[in-house]
C-alpha cells in the first residue's frame, strides 16, 4: 500500500468519523436535551480532527523514518556485507537498489543493486505495514476517544475553534522564523569573515579587489567603499533623480489633473513598469540603454565613457520604480483631507498652486517615506546592476563611468562557488548583512514617517 | 433668544434664480431661487441630504470641483453671471469666501495660514502690507490676542474653536464680499460654538453671510433671514422670527417641531 | 554506520561538473551532445564557476555533495591537489581536452593596435618592472607609436583561470625582459610574482564577469577598448572583432596550435576516481568530450583547439584504465 | 463692487479685480498653471513610452525568435539502414528498432550526399536529432526515401533573417536559389530545453521549472500567509510577541530578494543540505519572499471587510471563528486572490535568489520532480543574454516575450479582479 | 404627542450596577447603573461622546470586541453575571440582540441574512422549520410583504429603510430577550423613520428593548423610560414624560432646549 493510498483511507476514515459524531450529537438535539452547546457538525469536526490529525502526523514522521530502518534491515542481510566499505559507493548501489526495488524497469548501472532489489522490497513493504498499521490504530484510537466526549454539555466548537486558532497562530510564527533564518544565515558567516577581514576594513576601506589569498591570517582587498559608493549612486542618486520627478509628477497627473477614463487606463498601465522582471530591465539595459547612452556620451565629447556605465543602470532602475514612487505619492496625496484642497480652492487658488503650496507640501512627509521605501527598494535590486553596471569598483561621479554595486558583487562572490570557508564566499555574506541592515533601517525610518503622517490625518 | 431685527434690503448682493444641480443622474437642487443681501445673515436649514452644502457651492462654483456636478439656472454676484464665461473662478472665490464644517486650516504656520490668500492673489506688495493684513484679519477674526505671540507655530496645533476661527480669518484676509459657511460649529464645543456665533454677529454687515446650520436654535440666534430646504427644493425663505414662530408651509412646521430629520 | 548516509539522498544519478568558464561552452556543448546520443541519459549538471572556484568545489571532498568533475582552463597547481588529498580526494584523473589561447581582440572599428608582451605587461601591471605605481593612461604613454587612446582593458576577475594563465603566461613574458626581474625569479620568488602578476585596479582595467560574454558586445560598442578572452570566443565573434596580434603573432587556430603565440594554453578536465563506477554515465561522458575535440570534431567547430591524437589516445587510456595523477609534476 | 464699507473698517482697501496688474496677474498664474498640468503629462508620457519603447525593442527583436529556417535533406533510409519490415515498426519492437538506427550516421552521410564534404556547414550541429524526432514521431518514414526540412545552421538563419557573415550570406543565396531553405513556425522553441545551438534551444525546460517552483511557492506560501494574515488582524492580542510578527513580516517584504537568496543557501543548502539547482529549493525560497507580500495584501482585504458586517454577525451571535470563515474570508476573497497573484507574478519573474542556490546550472532535459535540477524562465533569459553565439539574441528576446505573456496576463488578471469586485462600502 | 402610559414593573430584565468603561486610559462610563424591564422601550439620549452607545454594547458585550476596552460593574441578564466567566457571549449575544446605526444586512440573499443566526445556533432541526422562522421573523418585522416574492436577491439591495428592518428581522429570528438599538433611524428618512417607529410599538412586550437617539422627539414617541447621558454618567433616568415636561436636572433641561448638543 502506498503513502498516498494510506492518506487517502484516514482521510475517507475523517469522513465516517465526522458522519457518525455528527448524527450522534444530533440525536441529543432531536432528544430534546435542554442545553446543547455545539451544533451537531462542531462535534463532527471535533472527532474527525481527532482521527485524522495524530495519524496524518505520525504518517508524516514515519514517511521520513522508514526508509533509514528499511536501509537497516537490507544492511544487516549477508549479501550486504560484500558491498563496497566506501560509504559513497555503498550509498549510490543502495539507492540504486532502492529505486529499482520501486520500478524494475529501469537501467541497471550497478549490478550488485539487482540483488539488493528484492531484500529492499521485503524491508519496505514491511516498514509501510507497519507504518499503515500504526497509523490506522492511530485513527481509530482518536476517534473513539472523542467519540466518548460527545456530550450535550461537551463545548466542541471552542475545542474546534482553538485548533483554529492553534493553527492561525503557527502560520503567523513562520514569518518570525523567516526572519530570524535570514539574520542567523547572515550573522553567522559574517562573523566568520570578520575573523579575516577587520570589520573597519571591511566598512571604510576604499579598495576593492578580492582574492582568496590570506596573509598573516588578514585577507586583503575588502574595502567595501567603492561599493557603497556604486550601490547609492545609482539606486539613490540616478534612480532617483529619474523616478522622483516622473513618479511624482505622473502622480499628480493621473489623481488631479486627467479624466477618470484616462486615470483608469493610464494607472495600470503605468504598473506594468513594476511588473516587469527585472532581468528583462537589465537585458533591456545592457543590450540596448547602454550602447545608447556610450554613443551619444562620446558624441558629446566624453570619449572614456564606459558602456556599462553608471547611468545606464541607474537611468533604467529609475524607470522600474516609476510606479513606486508614484503609488507611494498617489497614496499619501489621497491621505491629505480634501477638505484641504477645498480649503484652497475656495481661496480662489489655481489648480497648480493648491497642489504646489498645499498638497505636495501637506503630503511630503508620505511621500518622503514612500522615496526611502524607493531608495530600500533601489539599493536591494540587483540583476539590473548585474547585468548593466560592471564590476570595476570605482569611486567616481561620473555616471558615464563604470560602478559595481553591493549586490553584483555578492552575485559575483557566490554564483556557483560555495566554498564556504574562503574570504570571498564570506564576503557575500557579510555583503548581505550589511545591505539586510541598511534596507531594514531605511524601511524602519520610512514607516515611521509614513505611520506619523497618517496619524497626522486621521 | 431670536434676534427678530428682520432687515429689508434693497439690492441683493447675490440672487439666484431657478437653479438646479445635478450629480450625474441624479437631481439634487431642483429650481431654487433665492436673494442675499449685505445686510443680513442668511440661514439655510433643512434635514441631512436636502441639498442646502449643494446648493450653497453653486454660489462660489466650488461645485466645479465635483466632475459629475452639473448646474442650471442663473446665479448673479452684484447683477454678473458667475457662470458666464467671462466671470473668472479664481476671482470669484476670492470675493465669494467660503469656510467649511469641518476646520480645514493648512498644515503651515498660522501666519502663512492668513498670508496664503493674498500671496496667490498678490494683494500685498510688501511684507509690511502682508503683516498688515495678517493682523487685521486675525483680529476681525478675534484670534489676535489669542495667537499674537506665536504667528510660526502650526495652524493645525489649535485647538478647534481656534482653528475655525482662523479659517474664517484666512477668509476674510482676501476681503470678500460674501462669506459661506456650511455648518462652521458641528464639529465644535458649545463654548467655541458660541464665539464663532458672536463672530458671525460682528461680521454682519460688512460681508454678505451665508450660513448652513443642524442647530435650529442656532439659525434662530444667528440668522436674520432663514431658508428652508427639503428633498432639493427651498420650501419656504423669509424672515428668520417668522420662519420659527409662524412658519407658512406645513413641512417646514413639521421639521420645526422635530417630526424629522 | 550513519542512517542518513544510508538513505537515497546521498546518491545521484547524474553527473555534476563545476569550473572554468573557458571550458563550459565545450562542456555544455559535450552534455548536449551525451544526451542526444542516449536520450535515456540524464542530463548532466554544468556550472561555471571559473577554475579556481571549480577546484574548490571539488575538492571539498568525496560523495554526492561534491562534483565529478571539475573543468579547469590551467592545470591543478600543488597547493590544490594537496588539498585534494587531504579531503581525501584521493584519485584524480587527468583529462587534456586540447588547447585555447588567451585572446586580446578589439573591435573591428577600432584603430589598430599592435603589441609586444613588454608593451602589454607595461599597460597592465600595477606597478611596472617595480617602478611604482602604472601611470600609463593612453598608449603612447607606453609606446608613441601606438594609437592615442585610452588604454581600456576588459579582462576576467580574479577567480578564474584566464587571469591566472594572463598572469603566468603573457605578464611574466613581458616581465621578464627586464633582466634584473627576471634574475629575481631566482632569488625572491615572492618580490618577482608580486611585480610581474599583479593587475593595475584603476579604470585602465575592468573586471569583466568571467563567463560574460556580454565583452564581446561591450568592445563592438566601445572601440577603443581591448578585452581578453578565450580564443574561442573570438572565433565565434569574428564578424565583430579582431584579434590583437602580441609580438606580431596574430590569435588563430594555426597560430596557437603550434605555440607560436605567446598566449596559447592547455585546457584540462579533472575526474574523480571514486565517483566514476557510482555515478552513471562517467566513463561515456569522458569519452564523448575526447570525440568532440578530436581534428574535425564539433568542439573544434566552435573554438577548440585539438589536442593531437596521441594525446587523445592517451586520455583515452587514463579513463580506461583510472590512471590517477600522482601529484609531482604540478606546480 | 460698492459693497458698503462700515466705518469699523480702518485698515480696508477694496481690491481692485479688474484692474490691469490684476488681470496680468491672473494671465500668469494661469499659464504656469498650464505649464504645471504639461508636465505631469510630460511625464506620464515619458513613462509610458520607455514602456513602449521597451516592449517595441523586445517584440522587435524576439518575434524572429518563433522563426526557424530550415532546409532540405533527402534521405534514403533503407537504403542506409538495410531494409526494415513493417512488423518491425509495430507494438514492443518498435522501440528496439528505432534505436538500433544511427541517425546520427545516416544525417551526415546524407549531408554529404546531398551539399558536399563541407554540407554540414548548412545545418545546425544537433539539426539530426530534428531528423531522430521526425522518425520517431512518424517510424513509417523508415520506410522510404523521403525530403526532410531540418533546421539550418545558426549563421544561415541569420542571414535569412537578417544579416550574417558573407560566406552564409552566400551559402543562403545559393539555397534559396534551389527552393531548399524556408521558414517556419519555431515549434521546437516552446516544447524544447536548453542547448548550445541557438536554433534548436527551446524554453519548455526552464518554462516547466517555472511552474513546478510557482506550484511549490503557492502551496506554501498561499495557506500560510492567508492564515497568518487572519490572525493578524482579525485575533492577534496586542502584545509584544504579535507586534514581533508583525514587523517581521513588515521587514521581510522590504527585504532584498537577493538576500532570500543568501538564506536560501546557508539555510537549505548548507544546513538542510537539500539539493542544489532544485526546483523545491527554489520554490521554498520564493515562497519565503513572497508569503509577506500575501500576508499584506491578505490584510489589506480582510482590514476592507466593513467592521459593521462583522458587528452584524456577532450581534447574532456568532463565535469569533465562525465570523471571519462565514463573513469575512468570503468577502475578502477577491482582495486576497489579487494580492496573490501580483505576489506570484513578481516570484515568477525573480532571478536572483535562484542564482544564488544554483539554479542557472545548465542542463537539456526539463524536470521531473520537485528534486531535480532545474532552471527558471527568467534565469534562462540571464544565461541566454550572456550567451556568445549571436542566434541567441533573438531567443533571449523571444523568452522574453513569453515572460512577459505570462506576467502581464496575470498581472491583467490581478487588476481585472481588483475593479470587478471592489467593493466600496 | 408622547406617549405617557408609564408601566411599573416588578422585576427587571436587566440591571447594571455602577458600570465602568474604560478605552484605554480613558474612561468612557464613569458608574452607571440602571433597570431595564420587559414591558418598557427606553431611550438614552445626551450629546454626540457622552457614551450612550458604549455603554448599550456592554448590554450585550459587544465591547468584548474593541481591545481597549475594559468594562467594571455589574450587568445581570435575569439576574445572572453577563460578565462571568460561565456566561458564553455567544449565547449571550443570541439572548440580546442588536440593531446598529446603519443598516449592516450581510451580502447574502434576504433568506440567508435572516436565517444565518437559526443555523449557527442550530435553532431549526430541518428546512420547513427554518422557513418558518425566517417567514415569521420578517412578518413579525413589517418586511414580509415586501419581500416574499425575492428572498433570493441580496440583502444589500433593499432600500435603506428596509435593510434595517431586514436587520431587525435578522435579530428577532434567534428568539432575543432583549433587543438593543444605536440610533436605528439617524441614516433613514422620515418615512422609512416612521415604519421603524411604528414596528418598535409593535415589538414592545415581547422584548426588551434599549434605543439611542441623537432625535429627541423620537425618543418621545417611542419610549416609555428615558435616560440622560451627559459625559460618561447618567444624569437622569426616568418616564419619558416626565423628562419631557419637567426634568429634574438643569443639564437636562438644557440639552432639550437645546441649548448644546
Ligand atoms: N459629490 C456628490 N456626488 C453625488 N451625489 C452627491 C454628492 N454630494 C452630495 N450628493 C447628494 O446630493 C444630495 C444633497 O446633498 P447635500 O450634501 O447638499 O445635502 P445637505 O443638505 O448638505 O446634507 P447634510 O446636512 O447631511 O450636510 C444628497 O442626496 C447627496 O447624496
Ligand atoms: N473604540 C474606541 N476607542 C477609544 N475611544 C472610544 C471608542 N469608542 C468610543 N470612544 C470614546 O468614548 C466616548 C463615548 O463614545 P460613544 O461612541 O459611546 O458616544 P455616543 O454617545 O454614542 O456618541 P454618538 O452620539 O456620537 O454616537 C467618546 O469620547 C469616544 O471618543
Ligand atoms: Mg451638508
Ligand atoms: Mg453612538
Ligand atoms: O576558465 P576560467 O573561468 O577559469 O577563466
Amino acid at each position: 500500500m502506498t503513502t498516498t493510498a494510506i492518506f487517502f483511507l484516514i482521510a475517507g476514515l475523517g469522513l465516517i468519523t465526522w458522519v457518525f459524531a455528527r448524527a450522534r450529537a444530533g440525536r441529543f438535539i432531536q432528544s430534546g436535551v435542554a442545553s446543547v452547546h455545539s451544533l451537531p457538525s462542531y462535534h463532527g469536526w471535533y472527532a474527525a480532527m481527532w482521527a485524522v490529525v495524530p495519524a496524518v502526523l505520525f504518517l508524516l514522521v514515519w514517511s521520513t523514518v522508514a526508509p533509514a530502518l528499511g536501509s537497516y534491515q537490507v544492511l544487516e542481510s549477508p549479501l550486504a556485507a560484500q558491498l563496497p566499505t566506501d560509504a559513497f559507493e555503498r550509498a549510490a548501489i543502495l539507492s540504486e537498489a532502492r529505486a529499482l526495488s520501486r520500478n524494475p524497469d529501469l537501467k541497471v548501472f550497478n549490478d550488485a543493486a539487482v540483488q539488493l532489489a528484492p531484500l529492499y522490497s521485503a524491508a519496505d513493504s514491511r516498514y509501510a505495514m507497519i507504518g499503515a498499521l500504526a497509523a490506522f490504530l492511530l485513527c481509530f484510537a482518536g476517534g473513539a476517544f472523542a467519540f466518548t466526549r460527545i456530550r450535550p454539555d461537551f463545548r466542541a466548537r471552542t475545542q474546534v475553534e482553538r485548533t483554529v486558532m492553534l493553527g492561525l497562530l503557527l502560520a503567523s510564527l513562520i514569518a518570525i522564523l523567516a526572519t530570524l533564518g535570514i539574520v542567523a544565515s547572515l550573522i553567522f558567516e559574517t562573523v566568520r569573515f570578520f575573523n579575516l577581514v577587520s570589520p573597519f576594513e571591511f566598512l571604510f576601506g576604499l579598495q576593492w579587489n578580492p582574492s582568496d589569498k590570506i596573509v598573516d591570517g588578514q585577507a586583503t582587498g575588502f574595502g567595501a567603499v567603492p561599493l557603497f559608493w556604486g550601490t547609492v549612486f545609482i539606486g539613490a542618486i540616478i534612480a532617483m533623480l529619474v523616478a522622483i520627478p516622473l513618479g511624482l509628477m505622473s502622480a499628480v497627473y493621473l489623481t488631479q489633473y486627467a479624466s477618470a477614463n484616462v486615470r483608469k487606463w493610464m494607472k495600470p498601465i503605468l504598473e506594468i513598469l513594476a511588473g516587469v522582471p527585472t532581468v528583462v530591465y537589465g537585458y533591456f539595459a545592457a543590450l540596448t540603454v547602454a550602447p545608447a547612452l556610450r554613443s551619444f556620451a562620446v558624441s558629446i565629447g566624453i570619449t572614456d565613457a564606459s558602456s556599462e556605465s553608471a547611468l545606464a543602470a541607474g537611468l533604467v532602475m529609475g524607470v522600474m520604480i516609476i510606479p513606486f514612487v508614484s503609488s507611494m505619492a498617489d497614496d499619501s496625496i489621497a491621505a491629505v483631507p480634501g477638505s484641504m484642497r477645498d480649503g484652497s480652492l475656495a481661496m480662489g487658488a489655481t489648480k497648480s498652486e493648491t497642489i504646489k503650496q498645499v498638497l505636495i507640501p501637506a503630503a511630503l512627509p508620505g511621500v518622503v517615506g514612500g522615496v526611502l521605501l524607493a531608495v530600500s527598494r533601489a539599493i536591494g535590486e540587483t540583476m539590473i546592476v548585474v547585468m548593466a553596471a560592471g564590476l570595476a569598483a570605482n569611486l567616481t561621479a561620473n555616471p558615464f563611468a563604470s560602478v559595481t554595486t553591493v549586490t553584483t558583487q555578492i552575485v559575483q562572490l557566490l554564483t556557483g562557488d560555495t566554498d564556504f570557508n574562503s574570504p570571498m564566499t564570506l564576503a557575500a555574506f557579510a555583503l548581505g548583512l550589511t545591505l539586510f541592515v541598511v534596507t531594514l533601517l531605511l524601511n524602519i525610518v520610512a514607516l515611521q514617517i509614513v505611520k506619523k503622517y497618517r496619524e497626522a490625518y486621521d | 433668544m431670536l434676534d427678530n431685527t428682520a432687515t429689508t434690503s434693497t439690492k441683493s448682493k447675490m440672487s439666484a434664480r431657478d437653479v438646479k444641480v445635478f450629480y450625474g443622474e441624479k437631481q439634487a437642487i431642483k429650481g431654487v431661487s433665492i436673494d442675499i443681501d449685505m445686510d443680513n445673515v442668511v440661514a439655510f436649514i433643512g434635514p441631512s441630504g436636502c441639498g442646502k452644502s449643494t446648493f450653497l457651492r453653486t454660489l462660489n462654483r466650488m461645485n466645479d470641483t465635483i466632475p459629475i456636478a452639473r448646474v442650471e439656472g442663473d446665479i448673479t454676484l452684484d447683477g454678473e453671471n458667475i457662470y458666464s464665461s467671462s466671470m473668472d473662478v479664481v476671482q470669484l472665490r476670492a470675493r465669494v469666501g467660503m469656510v467649511f464644517q469641518k476646520p480645514n486650516p493648512f498644515p503651515k504656520s498660522i501666519y502663512d495660514n492668513v498670508a496664503y490668500g493674498p500671496r496667490i492673489h498678490g494683494l500685498a506688495p510688501n511684507k509690511a502690507e502682508l503683516d498688515q493684513i495678517v493682523e487685521n484679519s486675525l483680529v476681525r477674526a478675534g484670534l489676535w490676542n489669542e495667537v499674537k505671540d506665536r504667528l510660526q507655530d502650526s495652524g493645525t496645533a489649535l485647538s478647534g474653536g481656534q482653528q475655525q476661527r482662523l479659517c474664517i480669518a484666512r477668509a476674510i484676509a482676501v476681503d470678500p464680499e460674501v462669506i459661506l459657511m456650511d455648518e462652521p460649529c458641528s464639529a465644535l464645543d458649545p463654548i467655541a460654538t458660541a464665539k464663532i456665533e458672536e463672530l458671525i454677529h460682528e461680521l454682519r454687515g460688512r460681508y454678505a453671510i451665508v450660513i448652513v446650520t443642524h442647530n435650529m436654535q442656532q439659525a434662530a440666534r444667528v440668522s436674520q433671514k432663514t431658508a428652508f430646504f427639503h428633498l432639493g427644493t427651498m420650501v419656504e425663505y423669509g424672515d428668520t422670527s417668522d420662519i420659527f414662530t409662524n412658519p407658512r408651509e406645513e413641512r417646514t412646521r413639521d421639521y420645526i417641531t422635530g417630526r424629522y430629520g | 554506520q550513519d542512517p542518513a548516509s544510508t538513505n537515497e539522498g546521498s546518491s545521484r544519478s547524474e553527473i555534476r561538473i563545476v569550473g572554468s568558464s573557458t571550458v563550459f561552452p565545450f562542456a555544455k556543448k559535450v552534455a548536449e551532445e551525451f544526451v542526444n546520443f542516449d536520450p535515456e541519459r540524464r542530463s548532466p549538471i554544468l556550472e561555471s564557476t571559473g577554475t579556481g572556484g571549480g577546484v574548490e568545489l571539488f575538492c571539498a571532498g568525496v560523495g554526492a555533495n561534491t562534483p565529478d568533475i571539475v573543468n579547469a582552463s590551467r592545470r591543478m597547481k600543488k597547493s590544490e591537489f594537496e588539498r585534494c588529498q587531504a579531503n581525501g580526494v584521493d584519485g584524480i584523473i587527468e583529462i587534456v581536452i586540447g588547447f585555447d589561447g588567451i585572446a586580446l581582440a578589439q573591435a573591428k572599428n577600432g584603430p589598430r593596435i599592435t603589441l609586444t608582451v613588454e608593451e602589454f605587461y607595461s599597460a597592465l601591471a600595477a606597478q611596472p618592472f617595480g617602478k611604482g605605481p602604472n601611470k600609463a593612461i593612453r598608449w603612447p604613454d607606453i609606446n608613441p607609436a601606438l594609437p592615442d587612446t585610452r588604454i581600456n582593458i576588459f579582462g576576467p576577475p580574479a577567480t578564474s583561470g584566464t587571469r591566472d594563465a594572463l598572469e603566468e603566461i603573457i605578464m611574466e613574458k613581458g616581465c621578464k625582459a627586464d633582466p634584473a626581474i627576471k634574475a629575481l625569479s631566482d632569488s625572491n620568488k615572492e618580490k618577482f610574482e608580486d611585480i610581474c602578476h599583479s593587475i593595475r585596479t584603476d579604470q585602465a582595467y575592468t573586471d569583466t564577469g568571467e563567463n560574460d560574454n556580454l565583452i564581446v558586445q561591450k568592445l563592438s560598442t566601445n572601440p577603443d577598448a581591448v578585452g581578453i578572452f578565450s580564443y574561442s570566443y573570438l572565433a565565434d565573434n569574428a564578424d565583430t572583432v579582431r584579434g590583437v596580434p602580441i609580438g606580431g603573432v596574430e590569435p588563430s587556430y594555426a597560430t596557437i596550435e603550434s605555440g607560436e603565440y605567446p598566449g596559447a594554453r592547455t585546457l584540462y578536465f579533472y575526474v574523480k576516481k571514486k565517483h566514476v563506477d557510482v555515478i552513471p554515465g562517467l566513463r561515456e561522458y569522458v569519452a564523448e568530450f575526447l570525440r568532440g575535440g578530436e581534428h574535425e570534431g564539433y568542439l573544434t567547430r566552435i573554438g577548440l583547439i585539438a589536442a593531437p591524437e596521441k594525446v587523445r589516445a592517451e586520455m583515452l587510456g587514463r579513463i580506461k584504465s583510472l590512471t590517477v595523477l600522482d601529484g609531482t609534476e604540478l606546480k | 463692487m460698492s459693497a458698503s464699507n462700515p466705518p469699523a473698517a480702518t485698515a480696508s482697501r477694496k481690491t481692485d479685480w479688474m484692474g490691469d496688474a490684476m488681470q496680468r496677474r491672473i494671465a500668469r498664474r494661469y499659464a504656469a498653471e498650464r505649464r504645471f498640468k504639461f508636465f505631469g503629462l510630460a511625464a506620464v508620457a515619458i513613462s509610458s513610452l520607455f514602456l513602449a519603447f521597451l516592449l517595441v525593442v523586445m517584440v522587435g527583436n524576439g518575434a524572429k525568435g518563433f522563426i526557424t529556417t530550415e532546409a532540405t535533406l533527402t534521405v534514403d533510409l533503407p537504403a542506409a539502414t538495410g531494409s526494415i519490415s513493417p512488423d518491425q515498426l509495430t507494438g514492443p519492437r518498435l522501440s528496439a528498432t528505432m534505436a538500433s538506427i544511427d541517425v546520427r550516421r545516416i544525417f551526415d552521410q546524407a549531408v554529404q550526399a546531398q551539399y558536399g564534404k563541407d554540407g554540414a556547414r548548412y545545418f545546425a550541429t544537433t539539426a539530426w536529432t530534428a531528423l531522430r524526432d521526425q522518425l520517431i514521431d512518424n517510424p513509417n518514414l523508415v520506410m522510404g526515401k523521403t525530403r526532410f526540412w531540418l533546421p539550418t545552421s545558426s549563421d544561415i538563419d541569420r542571414a535569412a533573417k537578417d544579416r550574417s557573415t558573407p560566406e552564409a550570406e552566400a551559402d543562403y543565396a545559393v539555397l534559396t536559389q534551389k527552393g531548399d531553405v524556408r521558414q517556419s513556425f519555431n515549434m521546437q522553441f516552446l516544447t524544447g530545453s536548453d542547448g548550445t545551438d541557438p536554433a534548436r534551444v527551446g524554453i519548455w525546460g526552464a518554462l516547466k521549472g517555472s511552474l513546478i517552483t510557482m506550484v511549490v511557492t503557492l502551496f506554501l506560501a498561499f495557506p500560510v500567509g492567508v492564515l497568518a494574515a487572519v490572525y493578524l488582524e482579525e485575533y492577534a492580542p496586542k502584545n509584544r510577541f504579535t507586534d514581533l510578527i508583525e514587523v517581521s513580516i513588515n521587514n521581510l517584504a522590504a527585504v532584498p530578494s537577493i538576500i532570500f537568496g543568501l538564506l536560501g543557501l546557508a539555510v537549505f543548502l548548507q544546513f538542510l543540505s537539500m539539493p542544489r539547482s532544485a526546483a523545491l529549493v527554489g520554490g521554498l525560497t520564493l515562497a519565503l519572499m513572497t508569503m509577506p507580500v500575501i500576508v499584506i495584501a491578505a490584510r489589506n482585504a480582510i482590514k476592507a471587510v466593513p467592521p459593521s458586517i462583522r458587528e452584524a454577525a456577532m450581534g447574532v451571535g456568532a463565535s469569533p471563528v465562525q465570523v471571519v470563515f462565514h463573513h469575512v474570508l468570503p468577502l475578502a476573497i477577491p482582495g486576497i486572490m489579487t494580492g496573490t497573484i501580483i505576489g506570484m507574478a513578481r516570484a515568477l519573474g525573480e532571478t536572483a535568489p535562484l542564482l544564488m542556490i544554483g539554479m542557472r546550472a545548465f542542463t537539456t532535459t526539463p524536470p521531473d520532480g520537485l528534486t531535480d535540477p532545474a532552471t527558471v524562465l527568467p534565469v534562462q533569459i540571464f544565461l541566454w543574454s550572456d550567451e556568445v553565439n549571436r542566434g541567441f539574441v533573438e531567443k533571449t528576446s523571444a523568452a522574453i516575450i513569453v515572460l512577459l505573456v505570462f506576467l502581464l496576463s496575470m498581472n491583467a488578471i490581478a487588476v481585472y479582479l481588483r475593479n470587478r469586485f471592489e467593493t466600496r462600502w
